[in-house]
């Protein structure tokens, strides 16, 4: 009876042609706008990003890509963020585009609200940028752990506590803002305009380069209408859940870029009048190296595709984040220890790299979180 | 980008798990459990082996037309999951992993008639004749001699490391044919029709683990027809090249025994205390260990996933040194894992209670009797077709380009 | 006023002549009548172990050495022990000293009960052998763990419950076994002579080729001589900590032997037409191996002075214990991958060298408990 | 074999915390906290520097006649312990460690009365001149040439990774002033007693931490005195593996530092939560992770103690390679684990904040304002003082006799 079966070809990892000319078209753009002096440039100017490169990325659609048409979007799936997301990666993108399209965006699209639904456009058109204000120090790997308080008060709420790793929240239009209905209650998710009184601002700079803020809300009083979701937990597992992923796309890109510099520099750089890729201890390096990076992108091409279909859940989710964020750490130290004192400079781009993928693997719950996840069953 | 978990596939899965809940013996049965190394134990493999033919399901790799299923990439790897799920003994694979796919790609239609029926069917083993004690990783460098007499070839010299060869009563092998020019040439591939002409001799070497599995083979003067050639004289090095991409992966899946393995530590990990409290499933540590394990078992389902399914991760030139050295170190890592689980239950030797159809209980659990000689067998993983080390080199020497 | 300080030389890490003469004679004896052949011809005969070689352990005055003077042993150190233990894990020596002497042994000499003394002049002569029964299956790394029970029962006691891998444990004269006085009292310590009613002994080989036993306990009557130690746990501490040290002694004994086999082969095998050793991945491998070996002997050094000066503690043993059983597993390992296939067989040594160093560490606590006992504070 | 526990041995303990609790400035004991390096912060470390050497403390190491102390081997050991609990900044290892010994071993006499006295109190700092950008690893290959001329010799060149070069006021040096022969022979050793000669310029080179600890060193016609040379001209080679004995360790203990760098890592889990309950510290994934670094630098510790107690384990010839590749490796393991425990709170850049004397307040702790840099910083280990592939091939070497 197994004739029956025959031929079911069920699974499918290959980009269509749309996700393909909308990665070309993104890569063609960075290639041209984005090298690494560029990128140098803007991250030691005083802006936070570049207005200019944040028009483009509205000209090309992606910051309307993942909302919904109904939205105002362009309905895309999350394998279309994966497709151009490795180019982010590849060239060090400060922009923070997961924070305020996949995360921020995002979380106001989830509303049950409709008050606050037009600046699903602004942020969308790139009139406006969006921080997501979620994490409250090391371990705040799942909603459950958001320790931030929201008390009733009159019509609306008082947010009292700290977040922190605001990415662009120093600079953003709006924060949505991750707090508890009182000690014990649900999550809940707010906006809170970039004035309101009681917010008070640390703004610095990542280590990989990016804007962001330490932000205390001191009593922060909001309307009704703030209340973007009063129950968020499962809201918020799906919304980061998509983030890891494009995250994790584009920490595939730094691992490519990092895997093919190596590579090159192994088989150009000599001591003791050979290429250092002929030593083997160099080689078995590389070849651990390109082991994985070819588990991690066989992780991110299977996982999106998971997405894609709906079918993911938190396993898959933590797979991905420990596997993506253990290899990352382990190229990007074996590319400096390969490129020996050059790899440790500022001037070279492979520290830089490998910042992006520390920066990848602390947020949002460290590989050896999601591993021991895992074990838990 | 997109994966189907169609009802069909469902079915599909119920069909496969229903024979094999049904159709093994008990015999075939404890022979999966107490695998405790690539190679099940033989006479029930053999036996499991014809139960597969007889379902048309013995070799779902092959192309339709010589016998596969022609099942689709999500079939397989059903079929894979179910099987490993079931503790089946998994098939040996010198005959339809190895030669069987080369004699459908290079064998003479002769060759393909004689023997791809008895191999699929499972009247034959074949024994895979390579190293040889002066020839470990430098596999090219092999010395055993075929000279050509008339229309046959006469043999001397030996094979070691020969899986099974005790067990077979076919064999292919490689030759020197010619000492001229690099050593890569002057090689030719041989196939044996038989394993006891005269002048041969096979003695099996026990392993660490206490089982004979393999074989040292002495040729002396030995006359074979020259028939078995699979391609030109001198020119078995690329026939075996050939044939080394079906051993070192990209056919088969092996993250299925994998999860497997991992499953078994756990079951057994759901009943032995640990010295912290609680059970040791329930202990951090233990649940951090096992999770880094399942995520990068894992990782290499998703490449073999992407692999059997066509993806370009398949053609890069490393493919298969990459599968076989994720593969082979899982595998040891895993076992390690196994034997933690077990401890001190691990430490008594129990040749005898492992042997199928014994009537010697096991001392502690049948976990504990299998995971030491898993783990002591194992470490043969990155040594064995071509070591770690060369299969690095190979993965290195393809970047060199980049 | 550092100048008063000045010279106070107080780590002395070097053996005594006494030891150096011990140690040379117990290597020497052994060189010459335990060699890798010999050694197998024992382990595959029906024997338990050499009678032969028990009675020249005992003429060489091992088997008295740790007793007290007046006890009628010899009040040798830990480091004596050590000094010629290494020679033991060299030859692979499958006579239960440890068990007997150290443990067994060690349990009847700290007993304040003097009724069995006499055992100590039997042990020491070699006339009687001792089983240690203590390990109740995976995790009886600490007196705390051991759950077999003892009930007082007219004057004496009943003993029910099982110990596994009792070495020697089906041909010892007599078995000391730590038992618990009831669910939640002090675990105790008793002497069974080996035709007790009710003992249930399933004999076998180790992996390691050392015979050892699981032996059921089913309501084994003893009389209140029987009793050692009413309460125990302190001393087998104690008594487990100087066998570890000795145990230990053994391992590196393995791993120096594992050592040097392994650089010799590497030097004269040859691949690719030159040694192996000359291959970069084979040399990183093998200053590996070097670099761990050091270590434990350093750690056996240095922990075995400790132990001399009596200022151990339990820190120091996990330490001990964590270090040379994790090491010597990576050495074994790596001893293995460089023979190749010829290290995967029962005929060659190294494998079985591999075999004691799973044992050692295995026993008494796995490297990852004692670890982790160190990380809690 | 034995170890006494002498009450002298803790009045002296007493003696030197005591010293250590009282002596150091705010703006030292600062620096000390803020070190994120090898090399502490350059104008708290020489003041520090400055006040051990009133005391008589500034380099144990040395023979008693040159200034050292005369302590014994337990003593230095405790000394090294308290100065770490103390987190005081380590002095710079170029002056006392490398040059300052090499001068007592091989220096002519005018040589150490001319350097010797200033290197002890620190009113010179001397920077290392070796590496090249053409010689990394293959530090024998250097190019930058010295030409005699008169009581001179004319340098052209330039060196790279040179640390501190841009606080130094003298520096050592290796020169080629021959091309005949093998590479090694050819290389002069040179003492510069200024580092403003005309024609040299400095220019460093900022970290992945974002300091400049690296410095080019450019020489361009530069005149220094002949008089510097250490040793016979071309005979360098010789002069600068005697001294990387001095560099590679046997001389001082590093395991205290680790000690230090752990004992950190655990307070400051003792108030970060865990995802997982409870804080970090009571975390049991937490605790093996942690306690099994801890047992390694134990390891570390008595590989130390053995070797400055003149056990046979220094006398390996390949003391020196393993030393250094164990501690290197430590360090960076240690600087993982503390950026673990820091988490997102390392992902700030807070250049400002760390410099000692700063008005700026770190964001998060003073902890997680270390991690990071003291991480990345630490990856430079096992490329310096001769990469870590370098040094396992020097340990395998010393085997190949065996």
């Amino acid at each position: 009876m197994h004739a029956l079966w025959q031929g079911l070809e069920l699974m499918d990892f290959s980009f269509s042609q749309e996700q393909e000319m909308l990665r070309d078209s993104v890569a063609r753009y960075l290639d041209k706008n984005y090298d690494f002096d560029a990128r140098q440039a803007l991250v030691s100017s005083a802006a936070p990003w570049s207005a200019e490169v944040w028009n483009q990325f509205a000209e090309l659609g992606l910051l309307a890509l993942p909302f919904s048409e109904d939205q105002g979007g362009l309905g895309g799936s999350i394998g279309d963020c994966v497709a151009f997301a490795q180019s982010f990666g590849k060239h060090l993108v400060v922009e923070p585009y997961v924070s305020s399209i996949m995360l921020a965006g995002a979380a106001i699209a989830a509303s049950d609200n409709t008050a606050n639904l037009d600046w699903i456009e602004k942020l969308a058109s790139g009139e406006a940028v969006a921080g997501f204000a979620y994490e409250e120090g090391a371990g705040t790997a799942h909603p459950g752990l958001i320790k931030m308080v929201a008390e009733p008060s009159g019509d609306g709420f008082v947010l009292s506590g700290e977040k922190r790793l605001v990415l662009a929240g120093a600079d953003a239009d709006i924060l949505v803002v991750a707090a508890r209905m009182g000690a014990a209650g649900p999550v809940a998710l707010f906006l809170v305009g970039k004035d309101a009184d009681g917010l008070n601002v640390s703004a610095y700079t990542t280590i990989d380069g990016r804007s962001a803020a330490n932000i205390r809300f001191d009593a922060v009083a909001v309307g009704a209408d703030a209340m973007l979701l009063a129950d968020a937990s499962e809201a918020l597992e799906q919304i980061i859940a998509k983030a890891i992923i494009v995250q994790g796309a584009e920490a595939v890109g730094a691992m490519d870029a990092l895997l093919s510099l190596t590579a090159e520099y192994a088989m150009t750089r000599k001591q003791f009048g050979t290429p250092i890729g002929t030593f083997q201890s160099i080689a078995h390096r590389l070849a651990d190296m390109k082991i994985a990076y070819s588990k991690a992108l066989a992780t991110l091409t299977y996982t999106a595709a998971l997405a894609n279909s709906g079918a993911i859940t938190a396993r898959d989710i933590s797979v991905f984040k420990g596997q993506l964020g253990k290899m990352g750490l382990a190229i990007g130290e074996s590319a400096i220890q390969i490129h020996g004192g050059l790899g440790l400079t500022d001037e070279l781009n492979i520290g830089h790299y490998h910042k992006r993928l520390l920066a990848f693997d602390a947020q949002f719950g460290d590989h050896s979180y999601h591993l021991r996840k895992l074990g838990q069953r | 980008m997109n994966i189907d978990f169609s009802p069909e596939l469902e079915a599909f899965r119920a069909e496969v798990a229903t024979f094999f809940a049904t159709a093994p013996t008990p015999a075939i049965r404890e022979a999966g459990r107490k695998t405790t190394s690539v190679f099940a134990p033989f006479q029930e493999c053999m036996e499991w082996h014809k139960t597969l033919f007889e379902k048309g399901w013995a070799a779902p790799h092959w192309p339709k037309e010589y016998g596969g299923t022609g099942w689709s990439v999500e079939q397989r790897f059903i079929f894979a999951e179910e099987y490993r799920k079931a503790d089946l003994p998994p098939l040996l694979p010198q005959s339809l992993g190895m030669v069987g796919p080369l004699l459908i790609d290079l064998g003479t239609e002769e060759q393909k008639q004689r023997y791809l029926p008895t191999i699929l069917n499972g009247d034959d083993f074949w024994a895979q004749g390579y190293s040889e004690p002066g020839s470990g990783s430098d596999l090219a460098s092999l010395s055993c001699r075929a000279e050509p007499d008339g229309d046959d070839y006469i043999i001397n010299g030996s094979k070691i490391w020969t899986t099974y060869a005790h067990h077979a009563n076919r064999m292919f092998m490689l030759v020197r044919t010619s000492t001229e020019g690099k050593k890569q040439q002057g090689i030719t591939f041989l196939l044996l029709d038989r394993v006891d002409y005269p002048g041969m001799e096979i003695r099996p070497i026990v392993g660490l683990d206490g089982f004979p599995e393999q074989c040292e083979v002495f040729f002396d003067n030995v006359r074979v027809p020259q028939s078995g050639r699979v391609g030109e004289e001198n020119d078995g090095w690329s026939v075996a090249k050939h044939l080394l991409k079906h051993e070192r992966g990209g056919g088969s899946a092996a993250s299925p025994t994998l999860v497997r393995y991992l499953e078994r530590a756990r079951e057994a990990a759901a009943i032995i205390a640990s010295p912290f409290g609680g059970v040791l499933a329930d202990d951090p540590v233990f649940q951090r260990d096992i999770g880094e394990l399942e995520a990068d078992v894992a990782s290499l389902a998703h490449f073999e996933k992407l692999a059997i399914s066509g993806h370009s991760i398949a053609r890069d030139p490393s493919f298969p040194s990459m599968n076989k050295t994720i593969n082979s170190e899982l595998v040891q890592r895993a076992s390690v894992i196994m034997n933690q689980v077990s401890g001190v239950g691990g430490l008594a030797r129990q040749l005898e209670a492992l042997r199928v159809g014994s009537n010697v209980e096991p001392l502690g659990s049948e976990f504990d009797l299998i995971s030491m000689p898993l783990y002591l067998n194992s470490r043969a993983t990155t040594i064995y077709a071509g070591s770690n080390e060369v299969q690095r080199d190979l993965i290195a020497r393809t970047m060199a380009g980049a």
